[in-house]
């Protein structure tokens, strides 16, 4: 029988048509140019091909159960108005490229333009890129601009800043001999411990690096610490894996922060086990010829009517090859404009709210646990929606508990922090319920008792 | 006001989302308030509160749909028609990819699920391991870069870490100057200074030259095969040789996987790491700029440098392990884009050995029965076979004082999204063409015959093309003035 | 061949799927075969047999995907803009209710599902009938007819048919000048015939009217309420007590139920029958053309004439009722477009009795506000405070030499869907115009403006009406030759 | 607080600036023509308002379980391509009314007549419209048109068609007075009685209504009916539930049928328990000013250039009024374009081995049972992808077996066919797959051992 498969519309008789028109025999002749030491004679080795039915049924098998979940640490669990797959399933969104091509690309343009601003308005800063890869890599790359910028060789890390993000770091300035000091946090409040990191600060260092809120789901006190850091010419970066916080949090940039770089998830992006996610990076003007990725920017075209462009690419790899501020090409286009249509229908008095209703469930639960004996709140600085529970049994004996009644108890923090080896960290989100958390709260206590 | 008559029945004006809606409109509806409201200003200090939000935008949902709809109409994509834009592989991308990838138990599960509870999950990303290993000829995947150039800086770094265990300290990088970009960029971010290779006259690194500028200082070779001009990097296992007798990697730069895919196996043309675009080759789609996925495949010797967390097979038992001393560490949070990853198993599956074997024939027929066609009207600068693309030049229009450009905008008149142009560098007013093999003879043919027709008023009208397009939302864009007094974000005033 | 330079970058031309393809493509794919085949000549006689299915397409997935993509661009929606079409509630469509409808557990149930397993869904239904018997103030509802028209056929059949239970053969049914076109031919398929009452000067049914006409071979009079000229019928109880004092019922068309819900229950004012478009009034998409919903709500009198089945509840059982000897039948196969209800049902629980009352406040308020501005510029028939629509007339611009036509087909030029026009019949030239609840101000200021800058068109440069709309896909068609000589399917000549 | 929902957009502002304009004070007032007897003071009696995350868990709980599916009976359950939902999802499609104004509708126009064509292609008739409302209501006004044409009281309807259509045909046609007579099928075969049909036809019969393949899933010898029906002067009409038959069957319009008139739903259209489904309807040219819904027609626009528009409206309620041929306006549009999307991607090919699989899946199922003792197939005429098995036992307790190992095992005639008291009606798709076949057969064989 004649091969054939849905995706490739060529026949028999086109390609013997274009063979002819190519002036070869036969389809093997194309590759000529290839040894034939090299070339394959035995088909390649893999499974399928299968129909869409039965593709359907196959990845059905492979999907994980649907708990009750009090996960977070850097991806949460968000509603997602249903605006957002509707529109982004637009194929005149999802299928087009990067917009090399600006005449027929004035929608990618446009709300990419809208995105940045919106990321500015977010985080208090005066200029955004069109996004990065995720949250880590984009504070990673905050870390390099700093180094570009500042030339100098220290990094103050907080240790609060999410474990991972500070693994990406370490990842990307391996090939500068950059050094990292760690700055602890207090072991009281959970805060980044400012006495310390006062102390380490100095001329050598190119940037000091916190997380609001942190790990701990902990609002770091950034007014306090953005001066210090200035006065030594120091850049403050700060990143944050929880950006609905911004809803009710001073937005980082209007305390003085210089770059702000983190994870957009929360803003309408599924979870989908750790990506596709959004890395937001945004910083001051001044510092714009040394930001890394795409910056879309307005402009007029021939009757001057206003139009958008990708701009500024000097900064860029396509454009500046070995000279460019990052090496970054794709980005995470798709997941910007979710973020865009999320914040468009939320807006200003959606966004709080929601911020509103995270915290208030985040401190419901805390009181509904402080009823608990044998667990504790581990510090006791303000949250937004997660908090530390120290437990006085073994956390993952209290985990197995809780997923045998279907629920994602929260996460142990062993893995990230030796010292916390009887902790969890616990998020609340507008989308657990009242019972949800109560029921939680309920296998908690039977499993401590 | 009333619009501008510039507006039609079809393709209509819209403001900014900032330019539009009133105060107290929202689209959104939030769960019922099933605990006491907290007020943070309850329990944190006034200057860690947000002051406001006024910018922020007041719509409801009708307009919010009504907007990003409108801004769909503007723009141009594979479902639009044909998009031959070299080197990015514009394939159609299969609806049921996006259906598979939205199912909610992956879509809505957390990344920290305990993994006895993602055993599919896990299952999926090692397998699709397993199969891009056996397509490229490698032993090994690391499934986490995000795209290509993050794909590229991750094998860039497992060599240093690979070169420095070995107590060697290498500082260079060889780069052919048909690169893309990100190679070059790469190589600075990894901290190797980049060499230039010149490619010879017909297109391809000669071993010579790589023999050459080979030394005990090169940490690797980055090639891209086929190559940005379309060519078969036909010396590419006699170079390897020469970087491997001399202690180097050979890197490639799998990003034009889509010629090769069952006709030949890059490591068995002694590639050590090689990147795949997910998001061009599997046919998951770019989104108007990613997400996209650049996993990596390496040899066996690179192996304890991956990025952790690696996904181990136990019997039938799958574990992220992130107890690997020698790795290079994290190069992003968590495993990689999984959500393009279950998009790029759902085409593997789809498609099958024979599919993909076959994916690759009709590429390279594709653009070889283009190049043939169109050679008389345009200038082409390597004349020899082809594999999945074909570059031209604007020079047999030059004299008409016509440029790439132009060609390009005119081509948008006609309803085509234009080729890649001004790149490689190498080829001065270059015109790349990719047509993939998603694409028909007729619809081939027809661009065929706007391209000639687009020749002929280059000739007979060349004010056409200098003015186009002259039909589509905008006309010419100033990208001089974007770039000269940048307006990165709405301020308010218009 | 080139397409025609009318192809721009966004707005292509695109042949019919039959003049494309080439034999032997699909696009589409089998499941395994995992049975032996059987070939149909080898069990039945080769005369039952089909011949050859040469005409139909042969295409590939990308090839359909982009056609249709294509072909939807030449459409304008309500989420393409307004939507001002009169008597048709072009109100926004919730995306949430589409996915709703879309869940497996209702999209993938079959309709003879064993009742136990299909609970929910009954229940689901039930509690709609519920919802919409106290919205419009009857005592039960049938889901079960397709669209408003086929509601308005099973309310008059059960309406004869609970009269020939009296013994009555009554054969006549009063019906307005300005009803809606299918409430008369509603009236023929029934074999009732039509009496036309005429509405007065006011724009509304004078009770004397009906007292006139009424008698005892009338089984109904048909009220449109609000009437298609957007008016509430003041005297609709009136007449309710004439006609039943005859012993006659009264049928409500319900289509218009927009205006009126949270303010008036049609019930009170002496309704027997009434059906409701869930396709305007509960946000249910339009679909180009259905599907839609027409439910229709009746007096206990009429009880056991509903089509079967009919859904009741035992305790917290739900189950269908075939078993009614009394009822007309059945309108249709199974029990109505469920998916469609899953929809109107979602948007009643997303708006709750609050919402639903400020829908018709703020439908009216649109409305009139339009109106009012709008009324020195195009004339106004009924110059009274309106109900969910207003009407207007050319007759400001027939010296001009302009029409309703004209304006109409003008406002696509600004990027608008024209209003419903030439109906009702009563008002010659008519533009009837339904801004419905979900346009925000803006919008309406920016469609009051439009219409404005085209009156002073209209006078100044008449031909721009005249020539309008001339940015879209096509221009003005030639419906006339279109009728005379029919051309109702491709034959493969062009 | 103030009123606020997501899909009103009014603010109390606006309110207040749109009533000053009209020249009211309060919204009441714009009602005051309702007497104030009528006007409510209380709120509705209803639920809600709730938000869209609240909305999802209620509509989940309603849901059906997802069993395997061995029902048919007008209603099947066949795999639909992704690109359906995909391209139906876009707004300019769903979103949009009746293509009134031909000039901004040529998407669904075009559509629409392409749907035209392939009706008449698949029924081999000469002109289609544009849909109905459902297979038995486009049956029933098929009698209309029958009655409309030929001015004959009687109607020969076979009991071999689908009993629900039968009902919806006594509907329909009660305010005429036409009288229906009864055909019955061969109690061996399972076809219609030719004999007894061919007793009762004679010159006062309008028209014969069969079925094919018919409801018992047997395909109707349509060949040797439809010379006598015409020598009456009578129409036959084709009604049909099972639109994939005509893959491999002739169509009824090769064989002379004078109406075809069925339901298209196998055609790429979601079970959805019942609806919305497809009435398809297609005649001969000769007949089309009697033909009932809307027709789509081909003309020129000003410039030449190709368009569609609605076409001999005269025959319809809007322009006719009380002499239109049906009062048909809303129709199925969605559903046909859904049809048009299907046949598409299938074409001649798919369609074709679809149909062939269907009936070899069945047959599959056939030669299965026909090894378990206790049941036996009742019917001895060829079926396409349904039939009629007989079983020992009561038939009620079968399915009961069938239901708790999730399988929903055939439809029980009893309720239709009083005689067929221990009759399934068995369904096989290209959904089935053999593994469902064979544990199918398992537990019929159990249950009935
Ligand atoms: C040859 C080549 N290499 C590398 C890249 C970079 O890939 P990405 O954009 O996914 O980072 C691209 C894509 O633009 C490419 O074409
Ligand atoms: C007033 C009125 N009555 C009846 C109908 C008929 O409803 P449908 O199109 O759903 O059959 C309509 C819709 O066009 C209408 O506007």
């Amino acid at each position: 029988m004649e091969y054939f498969c849905r995706f490739i519309p060529h026949t028999e008789e086109d390609i013997q048509e274009m063979l002819k028109a190519i002036g070869v025999e036969r389809l093997e002749d194309l590759f000529e140019v290839i040894s034939e030491n090299y070339r394959l004679s035995n088909p390649l080795n893999l499974p399928g091909p299968i129909s869409e039915p039965e593709l359907i049924g196959h990845l059905r098998s492979l999907q994980s159960p649907l708990y009750t979940c009090f996960l977070g640490g850097g991806a949460y669990h968000h509603f997602i108005p249903s605006v957002i797959p509707h529109l982004v399933a637009r194929s005149e969104f999802y299928t087009t490229y990067t917009p090399y091509q600006p005449e027929i690309s004035q929608g990618t343009l446009q709300a990419i333009f809208e995105y940045q601003t919106l990321m500015c308005q977010l985080t208090g800063m005066e200029v955004s890129n069109a996004s990065m890869y995720d949250g880590a890599s984009s504070l990673a790359e905050a870390v390099l601009m700093a180094y570009r910028i500042t030339k100098k060789k220290k990094v103050l890390l907080s240790e609060a800043v999410h474990p991972e993000y500070r693994k990406v770091i370490q990842t990307y300035i391996d090939p500068y001999q950059q050094q990292i000091i760690m700055i602890p946090y207090e072991k009281e409040g959970g805060r980044t411990d400012r006495e310390i990191l006062f102390d380490r600060l100095n001329g050598d260092v190119s940037a000091v690096v916190v997380q609001s809120p942190n790990f701990f789901g902990i609002i770091e006190d950034l007014p306090k610490i953005v001066e210090k850091v200035h006065l030594t010419g120091s850049l403050l970066i700060v990143g944050f894996s929880e950006a609905i916080a911004y809803g009710i949090l001073a937005p980082p940039g209007s305390l003085g922060a210089d770059i702000v770089a983190g994870e957009g998830q929360s803003l309408g992006i599924p979870l989908s086990y750790g990506g596709p996610y959004l890395g937001i990076f945004s910083t001051r003007e001044r510092f714009v010829r040394n930001m890394p990725g795409r910056l879309v920017g307005e402009t007029i075209d021939l009757e001057g009517r206003r139009g958008f462009v990708l701009t500024l690419a000097t900064r860029e790899q396509h454009i500046r090859r070995e000279r460019a501020t990052s090496n970054i090409c794709t980005n995470e286009g798709l997941c910007a404009l979710m973020a865009t249509i999320f914040l468009s229908c939320l807006g200003k008095e959606g966004l709080k709210e929601l911020a509103q209703m995270n915290l208030s469930k985040a401190e419901y639960a805390k009181k509904v646990v402080s009823q608990i004996r044998g667990c504790k709140l581990n510090f006791n600085a303000p949250t937004f929606n997660e908090f530390v529970l120290e437990v006085e049994r073994d956390p993952e004996r209290i985990l197995d508990k809780l997923r045998e009644e279907k629920i994602l108890g929260g996460l142990s923090l062993r893995r990230f922090y030796p010292e916390l080896s009887r902790h969890l960290l616990i998020t609340v989100t507008e989308m657990n319920k009242r019972e949800e958390i109560d029921r939680w709260a309920e296998i908690l206590a039977k499993s401590l008792a | 006001m009333v619009r501008k008559v510039k507006d039609t029945g079809l393709i209509q004006d819209e403001p900014l989302i900032f330019e539009q809606g009133r105060k107290g409109r929202k689209g959104y509806s939030l769960p019922r308030w099933d605990v006491e409201k907290v007020e943070a200003k309850d329990i944190l200090s006034s200057s860690l509160l947000r002051e406001d939000l006024d910018s922020f935008p007041q719509l409801s949902e009708v307009d919010v749909v009504r907007h990003f709809t409108r801004l769909s109409q503007w723009n141009y994509g594979v479902d639009s028609g044909f998009y031959p834009l070299g080197s990015c592989t514009m394939k159609y991308n299969p609806k049921i990819n996006e259906e598979m990838a939205r199912m909610e138990g992956f879509s809505n599960i957390h990344p920290y699920t305990p993994e006895p509870l993602a055993q599919g999950i896990l299952k999926l990303m090692y397998d699709l391991g397993v199969y891009l290993a056996e397509i490229t000829g490698m032993d090994q995947v690391s499934l986490q870069p995000a795209a290509g150039a993050h794909g590229e800086l991750t094998g860039l770094l497992m060599i240093k870490k690979c070169l420095e265990d070995r107590g060697e300290r290498r500082t260079k990088v060889l780069v052919p100057d048909t690169a893309h970009g990100t190679n070059c960029s790469t190589s600075t971010i990894a901290s190797l200074q980049m060499i230039e290779i010149k490619s010879n006259e017909k297109g391809v690194i000669p071993p010579e030259q790589v023999a050459l500028k080979m030394d005990e200082k090169v940490a690797a070779i980055m090639v891209t095969n086929p190559n940005t001009l379309g060519l078969f990097e036909e010396y590419l296992s006699e170079i390897s040789e020469i970087v491997h007798q001399k202690g180097g990697f050979v890197y490639c730069d799998g990003a034009n996987l889509n010629a090769l895919m069952g006709v030949v196996k890059l490591g068995d043309l002694g590639v050590d790491v090689v990147h795949i675009n997910l998001h061009k080759t599997f046919s998951t789609p770019h989104g108007g700029g990613g997400p996209g996925s650049g996993p990596v495949a390496i040899k066996k010797e690179l192996s304890p440098y991956l990025p952790i967390p690696v996904i181990e097979k136990d019997v039938n038992t799958y574990r992220l392990n992130e107890n690997r001393p020698k790795s290079i560490g994290k190069v992003r949070a968590f495993y990689g884009n999984f959500g393009v990853l279950i998009k790029a198993y759902s085409y593997l599956l789809t498609m099958g050995p024979e599919g993909l074997k076959r994916v690759s024939e009709m590429a390279v027929l594709n653009a070889n029965y283009l190049m043939r066609r169109l050679k008389g009207y345009y200038h082409l600068p390597y004349d020899r076979s082809c594999m999945h693309e074909c570059v031209f030049t604007d020079h047999f229009q030059e004299k008409y004082h016509v440029s790439t450009l132009d060609i390009a905008k005119r081509l948008i008149d006609y309803g085509y999204h234009p080729p890649t142009i001004y790149f490689p560098l190498v080829v001065k007013g270059a015109l790349m063409i990719e047509p993939t093999e998603t694409e028909s003879k007729e619809s081939l043919d027809r661009f065929i015959e706007t391209m000639i027709t687009i020749a002929r008023e280059a000739e007979e009208n060349p004010d056409l093309l200098r003015q186009a397009p002259s039909r589509v939302k905008v006309r010419r864009l100033d990208e001089v003035l974007a770039a000269r007094r940048p307006k990165l974000k709405w301020t308010g005033d218009r």
